[in-house]
């Protein structure tokens, strides 16, 4: 279970990549893991990202004991994930439960790129899905953050089918009307864009953040050359038209209450 | 095995002979029984890329008494990589989508080596929901290393064209009958992917990711490409026993290459008697049914918990 | 006619000091009478055309407590020339779009002239049928001089994108309210103009193609533009006479670039009393009133005929 | 009325424009006026087509007593109602009627370019749709042949609103599921382009014909330089994805009789 009474206890003293600022923990916690010096948007823990999302005390965690097998039999495996799970408190690489927001219920879904980086095998999709699934049958808005390197392939097949899963999920939220909304963090490429990601309603993203199927070193290696600055930025794919809005992370919350205020008519 | 092969080959003739229509679901049984067959699964992984491999154009001619082929996705452009049209088998009219490869260098440039770009899905989905309007099941055909990782793709948006085929296809209210006919690569193949049914040859594959990329991330050796075809659990048969698809449909010796008629005409019996299973369905319990199957797979403990049921969320829907 | 004005301020006064809410229906009241005012049209051409008047995004922001713009087609790119978003009136949500020339030198060319794409267009659709699945009204305000008549445009399917908003709104399940506030320019302006009501600004034009156009091809002279306009029949006066739009909204002395927020005001109430009313209705009597009322538009002779019965078609529609 | 008696009256002695091959008239009646040197497809009156495309004699024409009236009371516009309902033996610038083709019945309109550039005004507005509403009335598929220059701009105001009348026809027709085929002839452009043409579930086209919103001199005007070969041809609609397919004239019949007959299930 995401441990909420120390939302900030992966949080961590850290250079800025980008600015090479130095920001303390206690910097960290007051600016929302953002770079003071530039603005840049650190990664953040599922923990943080609830006690900055949720109402206070709101969160209820959903499906914390879903712990992933080995459909491979694939040696080093499960060792793997004792050492995320370790590293991360977290029992695989996505949060999910119900929360308010201003009041307002919702189910929320944080995945975490500490773990394992974020690669979506079957307990990610079961976890997803079932969220999905249970705002389709509340009639809870449903509102996910991802953050992910894509498929876990060492669980082979079933990590590509949890995008079919996941999809066949947002399929059933689109046609019974209930809103759903997705909020892209750094990274998210891979299966997860190719599936949940790119079916919101509303599709937020935090400034910066790196947004695609293919990643960048895949897309070089293809056209053998270098690509250009900010492709496959949060910016770009705005441009590109695949993202609503562009919001820094402090407005967020305002922003997600903004669209759960307008999307009640249904 | 050998003995259940052979009283179906007896079956078979005497079928033949007293004119009964059987090999329908002959065909299935065969393409159940198919799973027998064993080898090497870096032969298999050669066989699936051959050249000389037909692709799904081929495979729907000799499917189809006609074909028409339709064009373009109605935003950007036709992508030759991923076609699709119209064909009828005994005069009853299915929609066909299916990767296309290309056979020759100059056809491989052309069609992008089956790589299809945004175009190429967004146009799958647009015959998709074409064959959903005016009642006509669809097939697909799959044979691609992948979607195309290429800038251009990335900027029209590759993922979002995906994810909106598993969306839509996941709720289509037609049958959707999948085979893979070479290669399953990743999500460019379940871009096509999700149905009803879904075959493969005998000498196919299909993964999350080409052995040689499992090879170089997982095992950081991109040299062992043939151990991790072993290691991740590609062909028909593992995927058989995993019980994701439905059948093994036998190819020639030495490769669908040498005898495409024979694998086709398997096909075709299996898609005539499939369809004519599915149809009897309602839209709302044959989506229903597509669904709980896409559900279902994943591997995962958990402490005892009730399983959701779909069943209240689909009288929602169609009430 | 001047009688009639005063009597309607005698009485917004009144029901101001009462503290009555008559103001909405006054404002359309207001806008029909308001058809009196007469001026040259082109002059009306060059006030339409001012580079100082108010586009949409600057309405939106008087007309609205809270907006949200939201970007993008989800196939090519963001067109800055047609926004769009979710905004609120008294706490109510409705989806706003508009053309966005722009106001300086910068912003026009950032803007393209507030000519859009195809992009433009197909985002206009995706945000109207987000509004029609969470039953949010719509309100588009038209400000272009036409659809952007460039190769590009051509090449991604300019035609095909107005086309497919001219189908998708005809049918559209929420109440859709369309303003011109600048200039109607042809298929462009058309692209966001198909609705339940249709209001013009005072001093505004909508129009088959520009006066310049029309006297070059139809008078054969690039020169006669002035004349071509007052033939053309072009103003907000004319097209009320024609049954063409519901009202039109006084703009300030000298243009509504003189007063923004008064126009503004009669377009957030004339909003929220056709929203209330239109509201009532079940969605299919709101698009068989949508779809006669743009069946009826024509000028043509025949013998005797009976008319075709659009109800039972309807019937069919919905059962 | 389309005299059907005599379908070819309007065809003559033809040069072709492309390779300048001189066909006889009766050598252009025989070829389907399609060149016999290069293949160049001419344009064909509205009598030829349906001889071509319909049954013999399953023909019946709708509404050909719709005329033209001047709403804006512009000076002139009768005459050239008139000049070319002489020239063109038509009453506006479409045939519309019911049909059948290989047996099968159908709706079959055809646009004449011939008769004042094939521009839609209230007539030609009004008489699509009526033909596919008789369509969506009767089960019926529709088809229709374009050929236009764009609105009517001696109409105003009320040629661009026939673009929306003929479009929400197409709604309906796409709610009730009734098939509706589009074949583009040379040329097809404006508001016929950005309306209907663009509406149908299968678009087909002629080879060569040229198919576009705004017509090539205007976005050579907007460019300021030549576009290049080929621009806006039916070869360059299918590779943009806006064409089905492109189907030479003598191959016509069947390829809509094949689409007939696939889309019965409806
Ligand atoms: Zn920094
Ligand atoms: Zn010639």
């Amino acid at each position: 279970m995401v441990d909420l009474k120390n939302p900030y206890v992966q949080v961590t003293e850290t250079e800025c990549p980008r600015c090479l600022t130095v920001m303390t923990r206690e910097a960290m916690i007051e600016h929302k893991q953002v770079c003071r010096g530039c603005g840049y948007h650190f990664r953040m823990p599922a923990a943080a990202r609830i006690h900055l999302i949720a109402d206070e005390g709101s969160f209820v965690e959903m499906d914390a004991d879903l712990i992933s097998k080995n459909p491979l039999s694939l040696e080093g495996y499960e060792d793997k994930i004792s050492q995320a799970q370790k590293k991360s408190d977290l029992s695989d690489a996505v949060v999910t439960g119900t929360a308010k927001i201003d009041g307002r219920e919702c189910v929320l879904g944080v995945m975490s790129f500490q773990f394992m980086g974020g690669s979506m095998g079957s307990v990610v999709g079961e976890k997803i899905t079932r969220a999905m699934l249970h705002g389709a049958d509340t009639n809870k808005p449903v509102i996910l953050f991802t953050a992910s390197g894509g498929a876990r392939m060492q669980e082979g097949i079933f990590s590509l089918l949890q995008m079919a899963k996941t999809a066949n999920a947002a399929a059933l939220l689109d046609d019974l009307k209930v809103p759903f909304f997705i909020v892209l963090t750094h990274p998210t490429t891979g299966g997860v864009t190719a599936s949940f990601a790119m079916l919101g309603d509303v599709a937020l993203a935090e400034p910066g953040a790196l947004i695609g199927f293919a990643g960048p070193r895949v897309i070089e290696g293809t056209i053998n050359k270098k690509l250009p600055a900010g492709f496959q930025s949060a910016e770009f794919q705005q441009e590109k038209g695949f993202v609503d809005k562009i919001v820094p992370r402090n407005e967020l919350k305002n922003t997600l209450s903004f669209l759960l205020k307008t999307h009640g008519g249904a | 095995m050998d003995e259940l092969k052979n009283k179906l080959e007896e079956l078979k003739d005497l079928a033949g002979k007293n004119n009964l229509d059987i090999n329908k679901s002959l065909a299935e049984i065969e393409a159940m029984l198919n799973v027998g067959k064993d080898s090497p699964t870096w032969e298999k992984v050669q066989l699936a890329r051959r050249l000389d491999r037909p692709g799904a154009l081929e495979f729907i001619n000799l499917i189809c008494d006609d074909f028409m082929e339709l064009h373009g996705d109605r935003y950007f452009k036709d992508d030759p990589a991923l076609i699709g049209g119209i064909g009828t088998i005994n005069g009853q009219a299915i929609t066909f989508i299916g990767n296309q490869k290309g056979s020759n260098l100059k056809e491989n440039l052309y069609r992008n080596y089956g790589m299809g770009g945004p175009e190429g899905y967004r146009k799958a989905l647009r015959l998709a929901k074409q064959a959903e309007k005016f009642n006509r099941p669809v097939v697909t055909l799959i044979d691609t290393s992948g979607a195309y990782p290429g800038p251009e793709a990335e900027a029209r948006g590759i993922g979002e064209a995906i994810a909106q085929n598993l969306k839509h296809f996941s709720l289509l209210k037609v049958p959707i009958i999948c085979f893979v006919i070479g290669e399953g690569g990743s999500g460019g193949a379940l871009g096509i992917g999700v149905g009803d049914k879904l075959y493969m040859l005998e000498n196919t594959i299909y993964s999350v990711i080409s052995p040689e990329g499992f090879a170089s991330i997982l095992l950081r050796d991109s040299n062992k490409a043939r151990e991790a075809a072993d290691i991740m659990k590609m062909t028909a048969k593992d995927l058989f026993e995993f019980g994701i698809i439905h059948g093994i449909i036998p190819e020639a010796p030495g490769g669908v290459q040498n005898d495409p008629a024979y694998t086709a005409e398997m096909m075709k019996e299996l898609i005539l008697s499939n369809i004519a299973v599915l149809r009897k369905k309602k839209p709302e319990s044959l989506i229903r049914y597509r669904s709980r199957k896409i559900r279902e797979v994943g591997h995962f403990t958990e402490s005892a918990r009730e399983e959701q049921d779909l069943f209240k969320l689909f009288t929602r829907l169609f009430s």
